[in-house]
């Protein structure tokens, strides 16, 4: 059988500022037809670079593919002239993006979108015809009112629905190869689920072949039958799903593999995480490029790259891969040696229950945001971003909060940290009404109440040196200045893993992973009593993302903190925090300690949630649970229960009457008329 | 949507009626007075003048002043010159025209002019089009309008005798100073488009637009284009104020008639009717302008048409 | 240096543009370009020059003043004096009619000039030019008698200005104060539409046929019509001329005019005009310059000819007299007297005790010695210019000259009077003109510029009013104006030349003595 | 590490944390025209701070003997029709004009942003109020205003300076305002707040430094057109006479020259077009350099 695309030492370089950069190089496999491969790796190791270049997109973006072929059947991509590529984009290969809002022009229709393209690739199509067309793709997609849908604009879809109708139009053309980068990254773990199963479904009717990209060894074990991980620009290992899960042979992949927080680690102990981070593709070490990060690395790792090759049906560059261990066989204490983490202390369960005080209790906050309105229209429209949301956080306990987007979790931070006022309902910090504080004591009451930012790169002001950011704290409360200013902030870098010369740099010098925890220093430099982390790991790579949680958790434990940690990587969430709270669309509606919220989820909502994370085990073959439908607009949520729109076991009491919060285990409280229990 | 056009515009009466005020304000504090410049003073004598002053009610206390003319804002009563009785309204509207056809004329070459060297010099970012168009640009910006007007009359009409260099009836007479005003307006467009050119070329729906095969093309024209008009639009409805402002100049080098003549020798000789009058009709325009910017943001971008509905 | 080394065409009042060598046709419209607009077209009620230029078109008098001064009839066949010098009565056309079709008589006239009296009409300068005019008296219909407030040699000259010239009652009467807009006169043109700041059209009166003795063609006039365009930009004017936009166009500048004269297509017509010279003013209500020295040694310190040379190329001439050479009285013995002398000049400041100070700058009891220089805005004939260098001439011997630009003349120098010099001129047809700068003014009201008080002055100016007998009354002006000269009180600088640039196959552009152009005779000829 | 790590700043307003990175100057030699516009503005600046170093003669000389001399011999650019050294007249005028231009710029962009900035911040109904007014002074066009300004306060530097820079503030106002509004939701906002960071310091030490840029090009562009709209009040007579007239005043004065004597307004119109060209290419080049975006590409 020959390949449908096989791509051979592929090489692309970027010109950046008069300067030539390799992106990729040696980049070689194939996709037969009907094959989902998935191509995985951290972040800036070259997916998208390796994706663009084989329809030639890289050409619009100062890249040259300056070495290698891409084949598709008989085609040589990379000699082909524009004229016959660009019949051949979009017709034979069709490509899905990350962002679906950011993917469509957002000043043209939907459906104008979709019938341009038909139309580009078959002139002898009317409007009509393409537009009925456009219909019955978006139709097969899962669109309702497809009719409808094809008028609107792209600004006026959900994420869910934009990234289906971007499928739908990578449809219209029949291609054999559809190309995915990250399509599900931007989506909510729901919706993930949905389109994932879209895309299975797709691939067995259509009998296409795909190219997915994702960080998510999740979803690459839920859809890949082969699997190619790359490393700062390279492949360094390909082979079939089960087998890379079961045996990888190459420690990156080894390392990625087990830092992987799933259900089943185990909390008492610290994640397994690579030391170091990626190179840049301007430093890159000599040899082979993972060796700095590398338990095994020898000396001959530091000279020679070793190249791919083919063993036994998969292909691995690494020279000792026939000596990795298995799996299952490592035990974590070998391979942490490199990183700097303590043990995580095992709680006490049984004291933090009754002992505990709370440090902050919420009461009946809700937060509504005005609607942007006319002038003329009276009645004004609210979001009901945050309503009527109790709970308590005791000393010393990490709570966690999860939730799709838009449920109100950033919200409720910021509103517990007073960030913003609530329309209703008082924030309780050690007993302290904050509503109640006037400007200046709030200002001191901040001390002991900090926040990490999910965006390391928004969250630092760009303009300011390293130090002075983190010394920052010190200044507003009047704190150590000059030189004695210089010894904290120090002190702190080194608390956060990071060089003490990084006083005198600036934030963009530095990656994410490290900006992230420059913002944790900065959070912790006057000793808080409570930490807020919105989704502090969301942005990161699962390998720096473990050692932020490492960090965090070691943090906690000397610092004697108490934890807000919102996310919604459902697992890590698990890992970290004792009790988790779960949000939807404004409404807390499940309250349980973190074992007992994921093993017996009570409500329909959680247990839809838990369901759709992706597992990484290909073995566990998974039937995707996806729940059906979109998420309602905060701005009009459904009467009575809010789920109850997409909730399997609604029922008519379930519209008429808002569900209470009652208490249906220890510790375990829901806001379900019958939960699962 | 209507409503929201509604509401624009009844809240820019507000501003309209604003400006009126500030340009009463304006010119009572201007010193001189209307009288002296209506006559030789060497030949008149301070009682007549007197006289004359109290006839046309210049010699009243500020308040009383203030509230007549407000009276006939309001009651959109335009009066007449101080200077020679003229009635304003009819004075305004027979200028008026040739100033809408310059202003209009000089937007239109500012926009093609500015558009194409953008979107040029966007595509070409760097190269030498790139650094030759923005010049081109900078040359627009750069040259007092009165001296490139000159220029243009002296190349066109005296030494090709190509075009008319005075006048304002026919569409010769409006080349060169369309053209002078154009330059202005076009110099600050190509800046704009460039720059939203090169924002929405690296936005990802560029990349998606190539992955479906488009023709290069349509890509930049049809949708990258299209995008990056907006904050072209928004520039044309401010430079508005500016080519209205630049027919003051343009308008006496081409000895064209229009709002911008009458105007300067109006506020020269304080005659406060007439300024009003111009001022409040330019307020008008220029409200309405930006007002059909809004809308026509509507029409290029979806978004905004969502929150005004 | 010698002055007024206008030896080309500027003749003394009156000029004609040669015929060139077509004959003259009757048709053709011309299009004369004019630097400003006129603000209304209603000749009792504007007193702009370039009004006049217009009114001429429309608009006749009573009388005509010929180049020689003399007077001669125009709508008036004769006219006679009192003796008493307070009543005149004039005997008036039958065959005349205004081109509305009013008929033309006594009424008429009466009408137009107590027009010019009645407060709602906003008369300005014609009001000034009409004193001591009290009354008229319709003797019959076409004999009417005025009356005078007291003797005024200058009335009748007065009678000759545009400013005075008689409009058509029925159309006065109907448009009221739209008059101006809507003008009706007895003159060659009749207006036919005014754009404004744009053009002003005016088409042959085909009745016509009682044109004065100034132009040769007494009839209906050859041009079918003429359109003033309205061209303030210089370089635009010239051009728009140049490129044959226009056929004539008004003011052409000095450094121009020296081009225009070497163009094939173009030729230049030029005219003095008469009254009184563009005059510096010394404000005598101001120290020092109440001192005769302090003016005198500025006198010797200013270097007019360079500035007339420098600036107008030759193309100007030079004044020496408050009054014009072509106007009744001129002294030409004044011409060449002053000689710019720096010596003189220093040594008088000396003498006065002003000395130089380490910056050059004279003092006296610690006050340094200044001259407030006033000029109106725009650069009016380079008179700014001359600002320029007189700053820098004065600065030589130790003046620092303070130059005030301003589009308020009229406040800073009428309302304030702050002012050390300040230059002016004026158009006019007879030396009373020199009344309203020289001769002393009531307590209460407005002082002259000049601010001159001397009683032996007055008591000329008055004499020059009412004295009937001409040679008399010459040696009276040549004494004023000897007096003048010779106490500094001003500083004569140029005598403006009206030019006008034409295309060649224009002729018959003649000029009356005020230098305003007259279109009876003009004619495009067709090649 | 992901970003290039070894770009040195080049130098440091320290305050506003503006850093200018070296590598950002983008310094190559394709970028002639960048080189040229420095020069060309260092050398007028130099002009304007001490021209006797550079005029041959002293402007205010004005030779009756020597007028309307084309360029070439003893005058490099020709003499004026006062008999003037026209490149003496340049040089000296930079004074005026590079003061009008920066002076207005200076004052009308700080009151501009200043109010622009407040009304972005503080928002509320002194928010709608400013800008309001704002809205009021845009409606009459800027040179209208400058016009009435100038004719209001007389002629004079200053005066004039006043009614280019009063003209401007709208303009400086609303695009601050808008930077503002961008920048004070940024999440480093929030950060500080939460850190406690008073109004007032979270204001000056990071909305402000970071809402800059836009205003420094427009202050780049306003600093030409000033001196344009200056030289358009000369044109309309409201300019100032002075012993050493700033550009547009000779190119006003000259204009009417132009076919007899070109080069008495044609060079100092080269001097407008070419330092107005100049620091325009200048304030993009530090648009770039300031931008984090292109700091980290
Ligand atoms: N247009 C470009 N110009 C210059 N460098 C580029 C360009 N596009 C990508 N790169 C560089 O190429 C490298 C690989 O980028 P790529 O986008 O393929 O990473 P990725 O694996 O898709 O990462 P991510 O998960 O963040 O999407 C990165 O170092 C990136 O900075
Ligand atoms: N300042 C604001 N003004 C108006 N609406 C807001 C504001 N902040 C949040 N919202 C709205 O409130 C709702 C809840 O937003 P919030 O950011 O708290 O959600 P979230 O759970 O944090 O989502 P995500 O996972 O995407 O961060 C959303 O519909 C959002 O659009
Ligand atoms: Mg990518
Ligand atoms: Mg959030």
């Amino acid at each position: 059988m020959s390949a449908l695309l096989s791509v051979d030492q592929l090489g692309v370089e970027f010109a950046v500022n008069r300067n030539v950069m390799q992106a990729v190089s040696d980049i070689s496999f194939s996709i037969q037809a009907g094959e989902i491969v998935c191509l995985v790796g951290e972040s800036g190791s070259g997916k998208s670079v390796t994706s663009k270049a084989i329809m030639r997109l890289i050409e619009h973006e100062n890249g040259t593919i300056t070495s290698g072929t891409i084949k598709l059947g008989d085609v040589d991509v990379t000699t082909l002239p524009q004229q016959e590529l660009r019949s051949l984009r979009g017709k034979r290969i069709a490509m899905v993006f990350q962002e679906p809002m950011a993917a469509f022009d957002p000043v043209f229709t939907i459906g104008s979108q979709i019938t341009e393209t038909i139309r580009r690739h078959d002139r002898r199509i009317t409007a009509r015809e393409a537009e009925e067309e456009a219909a019955r793709l978006l139709q097969r997609v899962g669109i309702p009112e497809p009719k409808l849908r094809l008028k609107q604009y792209p600004g006026e879809l959900s994420g869910g629905m934009l990234q289906r109708a971007m499928i739908a139009m990578a449809l219209s053309g029949k291609p054999e190869l559809l190309i995915a980068d990250e399509p599900t990254t931007a989506l909510d773990v729901t919706i993930q689920a949905q389109i994932l199963q879209l895309l299975h479904e797709l691939r067995s009717e259509f009998n296409m072949s795909i190219l997915l990209i994702t960080h998510d060894l999740g979803v690459a074990a839920e859809m890949a039958d082969r699997i190619i991980v790359m490393y700062a620009g390279q492949i360094v290992e390909e082979s079939a799903a089960v087998d890379l899960f079961t045996q990888p042979r190459h420690p990156y992949t080894l390392g990625l593999l087990r830092s992987i927080t799933t259900l089943d680690s185990d909390r008492s102990q610290p994640l397994y995480a690579i030391p170091g981070s990626i190179p840049g593709m301007n430093n890159l070490p000599s040899g082979c490029r993972f060796h700095p990060r590398c338990a095994y690395a020898t000396e001959l790792c530091t000279r020679e790259a070793p190249a791919l090759e083919e063993k036994g049906g998969r292909q691995s560059a690494c020279w000792y891969a026939d000596q990795l261990p298995e799996l299952r066989d490592t035990g974590v204490s070998e391979l942490v040696s490199g990183v700097e983490v303590r043990e995580r202390p095992v709680l006490d369960e049984d004291n933090s229950k009754q002992e505990a005080v709370s440090l902050i209790e919420l009461r009946h906050v809700t937060k509504h945001y005005p609607l942007k309105s006319s002038f003329l229209s009276r009645d004004r429209k609210w979001i009901q971003a945050v309503d009527d949301v109790s709970f308590t956080i005791r000393k010393g306990e990490t709570f966690g909060l999860v939730g799709e987007s838009g449920s109100g979790k950033s919200t409720l931070g910021r509103l517990l940290l007073h960030l913003e006022k609530p329309t209703s309902g008082t924030v309780l910090f050690e007993n302290q009404d904050l509503g109640t504080l006037s400007g200046s004591m709030l200002r001191q009451q901040r001390k002991d109440m900090q926040m990490i930012f999910q965006d390391p790169h928004g969250s630092v002001d760009p303009r300011w040196k390293v130090g002075d950011i983190i010394g920052e704290p010190f200044a507003v409360h009047g704190g150590r200045k000059g030189k004695e200013k210089r010894e904290s902030v120090e002190t702190l870098l080194r608390l956060v893993g990071l060089d003490p010369k990084a006083y005198d740099r600036y934030p963009h010098e530095f990656s994410g992973g490290q900006r992230q925890r420059i913002g944790i220093a900065r959070a912790i430099a006057l000793g808080p009593k409570f930490l807020l982390a919105d989704e502090a790991v969301s942005a990161l790579d699962v390998s720096v993302q473990a050692q932020i949680i490492n960090l965090l958790q070691e943090l906690r434990k000397q610092l004697d903190l108490t934890m807000l940690f919102i996310g919604h990587g459902l697992h890590v969430v698990r890992y970290v925090s004792d009790r988790i709270g779960v949000m939807y669309l404004g409404k807390l509606i499940e309250i349980a300690p973190s074992e007992q919220l994921f093993r017996h989820p009570a409500h329909p909502y959680t247990r839809a949630l838990v369901a759709s994370i992706p597992v990484p085990d290909p073995l566990r073959q998974h039937s995707f649970q996806a729940i059906e439908g979109e998420i309602p607009s905060p701005a009009n949520p459904p009467s009575g229960c809010r789920f109850r729109t997409r909730c399997p076991a609604a029922t008519v009491r379930c519209a008429a009457e808002e569900p209470q919060f009652r208490e249906v285990g220890q510790e375990h409280f829901v806001a379900c008329h019958d939960p699962y229990f | 949507m209507v409503n929201a056009i509604v509401v624009r515009f009844i809240s820019s009466l507000g501003v309209i009626l604003g400006s009126s005020v500030l340009v009463f304000c304006v010119l009572y504090v201007l010193p001189g007075d209307v009288v002296m410049n209506m006559i030789d003073p060497s030949t008149m004598s301070p009682e007549a003048i007197a006289n004359l002053r109290h006839q046309l009610g210049v010699d009243r206390p500020f308040l009383e002043q203030f509230t007549t003319y407000f009276g006939h804002v309001l009651a959109l009563d335009f009066g007449k010159s101080l200077v020679n009785s003229e009635p304003v309204l009819p004075k305004i509207m027979t200028h008026f025209p040739a100033t809408l056809a310059l202003t209009a004329a000089a937007s239109l070459i500012s926009v093609i002019v500015g558009l194409v060297l953008g979107v040029l010099s966007a595509i070409h970012r760097n190269k030498p089009i790139d650094i030759i168009a923005r010049m081109v640009g900078l040359f627009g910006i750069s040259m007092p309008t009165f001296w490139s007007g000159i220029l243009l009359i002296l190349l066109f009409s005296v030494f090709l005798g190509w075009l008319p260099a005075i006048g304002s009836s026919g569409w010769q007479t409006l080349v060169l100073p369309a053209v002078t005003l154009g330059m202005l307006g076009a110099g600050f467009i190509v800046r704009m488009v460039r720059n939203a050119m090169l924002e929405v070329l690296g936005e990802a729906f560029i990349t998606t637009l190539r992955a479906k095969g488009l023709l290069e093309r349509s890509v930049m024209y049809r949708h990258a284009l299209r995008n990056a008009l907006i904050p072209a639009v928004t520039m044309l409805g401010i430079l508005l104020g500016e080519m209205l402002a630049g027919t003051v100049v343009i308008e006496t080098v081409f000895s064209r008639q229009g709002i911008g003549r009458i105007i300067a020798d109006a506020i020269m000789a304080k005659d406060l009717p007439v300024v009003q009058g111009v001022i409040l009709f330019s307020a008008i325009i220029y409200v309405l302008v930006n007002l059909l910017v809004d809308i026509s943001y509507a029409y290029i971008d979806p978004r905004v048409r969502r929150v005004q509905s | 240096g010698t002055g007024g080394s206008g030896s080309q065409s500027a003749s003394s009042a009156s000029s004609v543009n040669a015929a060139g060598n077509g004959q003259a046709a009757s048709g053709g419209e011309l299009s004369f370009a004019l630097a400003t607009s006129p603000d209304s077209l209603d000749p009792h009620r504007s007193g702009l020059a370039v009004a006049v230029r217009v009114f001429r078109t429309i608009y006749d008098n009573l009388v005509v003043q010929l180049p020689d001064n003399t007077i001669k009839p125009w709508l008036a066949t004769e006219w006679s004096i009192s003796p008493d010098g307070k009543s005149y009565t004039f005997k008036l056309r039958k065959d005349v009619k205004f081109q509305d079709g009013t008929p033309f008589n006594a009424e008429a006239v009466k009408y137009s000039y107590d027009r010019i009296l009645d407060p709602a009409t906003k008369a300005a300068n014609a009001s000034a030019l009409l004193k001591p005019y009290k009354s008229s008296e319709v003797i019959d219909e076409y004999t009417i008698k005025l009356n005078l407030e007291s003797p005024s040699v200058a009335f009748l000259g007065n009678l000759s200005q545009a400013m005075l010239g008689i409009v058509s009652p029925t159309a006065a009467k109907k448009y009221g104060d739209q008059f101006g807009k809507n003008p009706v006169g007895t003159g060659p043109f009749k207006f036919v539409k005014w754009d404004d700041n744009s053009e002003i059209k005016v088409e042959r009166n085909p009745d016509y046929n009682w044109a004065p003795a100034l132009v040769e063609n007494k009839g209906k006039a050859n041009l079918d019509a003429i359109t003033f365009k309205i061209i303030p930009e210089e370089a635009t004017r010239l051009g728009s001329v140049q490129s044959g936009q226009v056929t004539a166009a008004e003011t052409v500048p000095p450094q121009n005019i020296v081009a225009l004269k070497n163009d094939a297509k173009l030729q230049l017509l030029q005219v003095n005009t008469s009254g009184l010279p563009y005059t510096l003013f010394f404000n005598q209500s101001r120290a020092p310059w109440n001192d005769v020295k302090a003016r005198q040694a500025v006198q010797s310190a200013i270097d007019v000819d360079s500035i007339v040379k420098t600036l107008y190329l030759g193309t100007y001439q030079r004044a020496w007299s408050p009054l014009t050479p072509g106007i009744f009285g001129y002294d030409a013995s004044l011409e060449n007297k002053i000689k710019p002398d720096l010596d003189k000049a220093n040594r008088l400041f000396d003498e006065l005790g002003w000395v130089k100070g380490a910056d050059g700058v004279r003092e006296k009891d610690g006050k340094k010695l200044t001259l407030h220089y006033v000029d109106g805005s725009p650069n009016r004939e380079k008179r700014n210019d001359i600002a320029a260098i007189v700053q820098q001439q004065l600065k030589k011997v130790g003046v620092a000259v303070e130059v005030e630009i301003t589009k308020d003349v009229q406040s800073v120098i009428y309302t304030a009077q702050a002012y050390d010099l300040y230059g002016n001129s004026q158009v006019n047809s007879d030396p009373v003109a020199l009344n309203s700068f020289y001769h002393t003014t009531a307590p209460n009201a407005r002082p002259s510029l000049s601010h001159l008080s001397d009683p032996a002055v007055d008591k000329l100016l008055e004499q020059g009013v009412v004295e009937a007998d001409e040679a008399k009354r010459k040696d009276i002006y040549k004494n004023v104006q000897r007096y003048i000269i010779d106490n500094a009180v001003i500083i004569p600088v140029y005598i403006f030349p009206y030019t006008v640039a034409a295309s060649k196959n224009v002729n018959g552009i003649k000029f009356d003595s005020l230098g305003y152009p007259l279109f009876n005779d003009a004619s495009i000829l067709k090649k | 590490m992901r970003e290039a790590v070894n770009a040195k700043p080049l130098w440091r307003i320290k305050r506003a944390g503006l850093t200018i990175q070296r590598k950002n100057l983008n310094l190559s030699p394709s970028r002639f025209i960048l080189y040229a516009s420095t020069l060309v503005v260092v050398f007028l600046i130099i002009c304007a701070i001490v021209p006797r170093w550079i005029a041959p003669y002293m402007p205010t000389d004005m030779q009756a003997d020597q007028i309307l001399l084309p360029p070439g011999g003893a005058h490099v650019l020709g003499t004026d029709y006062f008999g003037r050294d026209v490149f003496s007249l340049i040089v000296y005028g930079a004074r005026e004009s590079l003061f009008i231009g920066f002076a207005s710029v200076i004052v009308g962009g700080l009151l501009g942003g200043l109010i622009g900035a407040y009304a972005g911040y503080f928002g509320g109904w002194t928010d709608r109020v400013l800008m309001r007014l704002n809205d009021i002074v845009m409606t009459v066009p800027s040179v209208l205003l400058a016009l009435a300004i100038a004719a209001a306060l007389g002629p004079g530097l200053w005066n004039i300076i006043l009614a280019v820079a009063l003209a401007a503030v709208p303009n400086y106002a609303r695009v601050m305002r808008g930077q503002i509004l961008s920048v004070k939701n940024r999440p480093f906002i929030t950060a500080s707040r939460s850190i406690g960071a008073t109004q007032l310091s979270l204001f000056v030490k990071h909305v402000l430094p970071n809402s800059l840029s836009p205003l420094l090009v427009m202050a780049a562009i306003g600093v030409g057109t000033s001196i344009l709209t200056g030289s358009g009040l000369s044109f309309l007579g409201l300019g100032v006479l002075k012993e050493i007239p700033d550009w547009g005043a000779l190119l006003s004065q000259g204009r009417g020259y132009l076919t007899v004597a070109w080069w008495i307004c044609t060079f100092p119109g080269l001097a407008i077009t070419l330092f107005v060209l100049s620091i325009n290419v200048l304030g993009d080049e530090l648009r770039d350099a300031l931008d984090p975006k292109k700091r980290q590409s």
